[in-house]
């Protein structure tokens, strides 16, 4: 495992906070308090806190419509994302993004993105910003299976290695895009086949474990970093839940359900970790109790948050000037 | 004739038409949904539920789940119609326009011209518009002018759910590339419906509301609330003549001429940012042939220049209300 | 100051401000030319010349050859001035814009909103335009009102190489994304150009020829045939006001209604598709806001509702020629 | 070569025929005959003459800006096709489309397209047609190395595959778009790499002999007419000349120029069948000069031509009906 207690401690932190987080999204959603499409990202916290682990705020992502936990994998405050999840004056984005748009730039989060396959070219684009300005930086661009289909994905696997700049694919496939399979809709079996046909090196990684992917994510830093060009992961995963907030999952049986839950990251960390000794159960409990303390904070500021204002809101912040 | 909603109009005419003719067949992403799952395929009967129950009569072969891939989809739906069949492709969000643009604008609508005549193209694209969902900047644009503007195009943008039928029959049944709008806001809409299958001819305009004050012109989602102003309106004894085009290409232009000329006035309402609007492309156009029945201004009443919030109170705000076209007419009132 | 030609024009700007701001990059297809080959690199100055030299100043850091990936061009540039460049991308031809529309539309043009102003994205995207090549239905179209219909984007389209320069520069300036439109057919148009940088502030409409009988509105490669209708016109002794707005977003909606006011006679002169067009926004802004000043009905001259033709004379035909403009300002003169 | 005489003829004619066609649009486009942009397929007649030798006029093919060779490999008559070229209204489109989009649907040509990417996902559709009206016809997707880096493509080479549909993707690879090469903008080395990717098989073939790529179209149409989905080639050749007709090609040295034309897949053929004995010096002889004749004739009855006119023909044809 190679990390130090505080880093476990880290990782975990991250991956409860998504759990609690969205599984909270869900149950405000119920209540009417957020209004909208949503889509959580139950399941696959494994994947984003493996990817962002080591990256800074000055290492971008660029994220997609099921970005929550990419947010917090990345280190945005969950209190401005759930004012903008639930559209208020004070969100990450002033409430005019919502769920499908978080963004924060001083995060490095350029932005989750309600177009499939939209985000890919544009971290391309902040790792061409790397390259010429020599930070040493990269940029991630998450898609998911369903997204590996869209041709702007393969236009930005392609320039990414033309360019040779660093930037890292992943691609989260957790085997539905909607309420389509990936081996239904994805020609070939692995999506690691067609990147590595555009000569990008790809691993295939287990996401329902947050270590590998912390692993493979190293070694394709090293890879960038070290100005070997870009690099892709596909991180297999589960999603626990529907499409959207509310997906009734017709298309799926009672027993994938249940199945899937087995390959629940969160007691598997805390399973290693606790079989290695290397973090108590006081401290787990203690990690989780500040976790929901977070989360029932950032709601209770969210619910009783102020809308913005039509009057001077509206038609603000489409240009930095207009003439 | 029965009551039904938008979306069951819409499903229904998707039914007649299929049955009726073995070449039209649907393309798009989950209009089935489950290949390959679980549980059980084509239960959700698409995304918003048009497709429902079509599943169980035409089957994989005319029902295409495609990947998310919206230039593959146009560009195979176009190829197929050039080459014998009738699809009608689905983009679940017309938003999703920018990721397949070239195959609707550079492709189907100019092969005819382009081929002298040769080509041949009935494909029909269907897809949602329409903010009020709170489904935020990718998800709520309307655009139907970026079709309108494209010749070799038609656009239909139904109103009401007689009209959702009507005309999605004769963009199924026509010979060229049909852009067919839904609104997402109106699939609840009930009114009687013709059981068996009709069409409404393009390019002509419905007249919901006859008056000689003023005419109010208005598309798809923006009707209802036209209809509302007017309303309003006749409580003070102002006639308001509201008139539905519902198809943007062609427009008939003769029956907005034809009220322009007994009202004098003209508010046109469009459910899109204004510049080179269809208000704009409507007011323009009186501006020139209707110039001499012009009493007054004419006025759009557009959504701002800005994309579609997401705050409820923010897209709220951006929708044209009902309150703002009553204001706009009456400031051409005297 | 001295003679030069649109493209020269093009082509200092970019030079100026490659020089001035190390952020300023350029990227797109061929703008170098010969990589990987046996011959010489960075020869050809893109395929119209308007980088010609460039690549030998700037080197291939600042100047990045593509693949044919237009979505990946535009969201790289995007994603590279969201995080602190300045980038300059190319389409080639406009009509490339299908294939990479939403990342101009959904994408760079909403950041800004959609982050709720936290967002900035300084980037140009410039790209030829217009018909008269023989270059046919899918290499001449003009496309300014798909951008102009866009909240977020702001759209120039230089008509002389003054404009040429003066716009490229404040494009590369400014701090929102900016589609700069070149016109194929002025590319060897000459005239007096400053040798230092200047910047033409955008919104600001350039009033080419004063007169009080009527006003045209032409932009682009339309101005010159509205000077020369104009200049037919004069022979009458009617005096023509000949208003080039420079930019259609922001649009200078004040100088047009200026010179109507004096005027009382609008013809809006557009190379595109008359539906949704440039020239319906203006003649409906007019129509609204200017309405009182009006003595006679609005006209637009337009290319028709058709692809633009391969043939000479079938292209020739297609564009608004200076007779028609003529012939439209004569139909609304007493 | 297992080729019958006639068949052989047929292919030396059909090779001849494109070179003597293009050259001699060379020789009109700098006469001031030919209007616009034209680009030609010298060097590359091998490809289209050995892809389309056992399509019939029932199987369809998309094509590129590069079309003219497309068009006669698949029988379109040449004068009509002179005559679009030159914008004449009888024209195969009235002169509507020029060069850049000459169509003739008639024989199975679904139009060049002057859209890099442009042509293979309509080629899916006309795929599908013939699967779900069980034709036994196939379509072909042209595309040049060049496209093979746009993303219609790739959405066309997956889209083929999940609905397992009888289309053959040929990438003709020439090593350059416009004026820079494949090896520059390709990401990977091989562009079947990229095709093998999606699950399609896809050979390399070496497109400056006729009989590997009759031989490679044989096998890719036995798998697809055997319904076993779609197949693909890269076919390897030169282009001879410049990217359109009057391109100073300042980025390609005069020996590789020279070099390229070693490749010439018309003498090659001359020679492999004269040697075998299967065609006479006498037979070719009088194949070259019946074509020169027909290429002769298509330009003498081009020139006379008359144009369309602007007054009846300038807004037909934009609908089958507009109300
Ligand atoms: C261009 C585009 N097409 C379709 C959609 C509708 N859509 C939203 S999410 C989604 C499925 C995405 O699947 P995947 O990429 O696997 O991501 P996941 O939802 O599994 O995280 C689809 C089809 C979209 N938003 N954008
Ligand atoms: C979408 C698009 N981008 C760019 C162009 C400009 N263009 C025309 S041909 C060409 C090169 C194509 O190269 P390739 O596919 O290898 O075909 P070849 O010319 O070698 O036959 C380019 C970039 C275009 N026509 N369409
Ligand atoms: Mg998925
Ligand atoms: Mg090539």
């Amino acid at each position: 495992m190679q990390l130090s207690r505080d880093e476990l401690k880290r990782a975990y932190e991250r991956m409860f906070l998504i759990r609690v987080f969205e599984e909270r999204v869900e149950k405000e959603f119920s209540a009417g308090n957020i209004p909208g499409f949503t889509h959580v990202y139950l399941g696959q916290e494994a994947c984003a806190v493996g990817v962002c682990f080591e990256l800074t705020d000055e290492d971008y992502i660029g994220s997609t419509h099921r970005g929550h936990g990419h947010c917090i994998a990345k280190g945005v405050d969950v209190e401005g994302m759930m004012l903008e999840i639930m559209g208020k004056a004070s969100g990450l984005c002033g409430g005019k993004g919502g769920s499908m748009h978080i963004a924060d730039l001083k995060k490095g989060m350029l932005g989750a993105n309600a177009i499939v396959g939209g985000s890919p070219p544009i971290a391309v684009g902040a790792a061409l910003t790397q390259k010429l300005n020599k930070t040493g930086r990269v940029a991630v661009a998450f898609s998911g299976d369903g997204g590996a289909n869209q041709g702007t994905v393969f236009e930005a696997l392609n320039m990414a290695m033309v360019l040779h700049v660093p930037v890292i694919f992943v691609f989260e496939n957790n085997e539905y895009g909607e309420f389509t399979t990936q081996s239904y809709a994805c020609g070939g079996v692995h999506i690691a086949d067609r990147v590595r046909g555009f000569g990008m090196p790809c691993e295939v990684v287990d996401g329902t474990d947050f270590f590998p992917v912390r692993e493979a994510m190293q070694r394709a830093l090293e890879h960038t970093r070290g100005d070997k060009g870009p690099y892709a992961l596909e991180i297999q995963c589960k999603r626990f839940g529907g499409h959207y907030v509310g997906d009734p999952q017709v298309y799926r049986s009672e027993k994938e359900l249940v199945e899937a839950r087995a390959y629940d990251p969160i007691p598997r960390f805390r399973r290693a970790v606790s079989e290695a000794a290397l973090l108590s159960e006081a401290e787990f409990n203690e990690i989780e109790s500040a976790v929901q303390d977070r989360v029932d904070i950032a709601v209770q500021s969210a619910l009783a948050a102020l809308a913005p204002d039509p009057a001077t809101d509206l038609t603000k912040h489409v240009y930095v000037k207009y003439a | 004739m029965s009551k039904k909603t938008y979306l069951q109009a819409i499903n229904e005419a998707l039914r007649q038409e299929m049955r009726r003719d073995s070449k039209v067949i649907l393309i798009g992403e989950d209009l089935v949904g489950g290949h390959g799952a679980t549980g059980e395929v084509g239960g959700a009967g698409g995304p918003f539920g048009q497709m429902r129950g079509l599943y169980k009569e035409f089957g994989a072969d005319r029902m295409i789940d495609t990947p998310i891939s919206e230039s593959a989809i146009i560009g195979a739906a176009a190829g197929a119609a050039l080459t014998g069949l009738r699809p009608v492709a689905e983009l679940m969000f017309v938003d999703f326009v920018g990721v397949c643009f070239d195959q609707i604008f550079n492709q189907v609508a100019k092969f005819r011209y382009m081929f002298g005549g040769n080509a041949r193209t009935p494909l029909v694209i269907r897809a949602t518009i329409g903010a009020g969902k709170r489904a935020a900047a990718q998800h709520s644009q309307t655009l139907h002018p970026l079709f309108t503007m494209v010749p070799g195009l038609k656009v239909a943008m139904p109103s009401n759910p007689y009209d959702a039928k009507g005309l999605l029959i004769q963009a199924i049944r026509d010979d060229d590339p049909v852009i067919y709008l839904e609104s997402k806001s109106l699939f609840g809409m009930e009114c009687e419906v013709p059981d068996e299958p009709y069409r409404i001819p393009f390019g002509e305009a419905n007249i919901l509301r006859e008056g000689k004050d003023l005419t109010i012109v208005a598309l798809g989602a923006m009707v209802p609330r036209a209809e509302r102003a007017a309303a309003e309106l006749a409580k003070d004894g102002i006639s308001v003549e509201v008139l539905d085009p519902r198809t943007t290409s062609p427009l008939d232009e003769e029956s907005i001429l034809e009220s322009v000329k007994k009202t004098g006035r003209l508010v046109v309402v469009d459910e899109s940012p204004p510049r080179c609007s269809l208000a704009a492309d409507i007011a323009g156009m009186v501006a020139d042939k209707g110039f001499k029945f012009l009493k007054a201004p004419i006025k759009q009443v557009t959504c701002p220049h800005t994309p579609v919030p997401f705050a409820p109170i923010l897209e709220d705000a951006y929708l044209p209300s009902p309150t703002q076209i009553e204001m706009a007419a009456r400031s051409i009132l005297d």
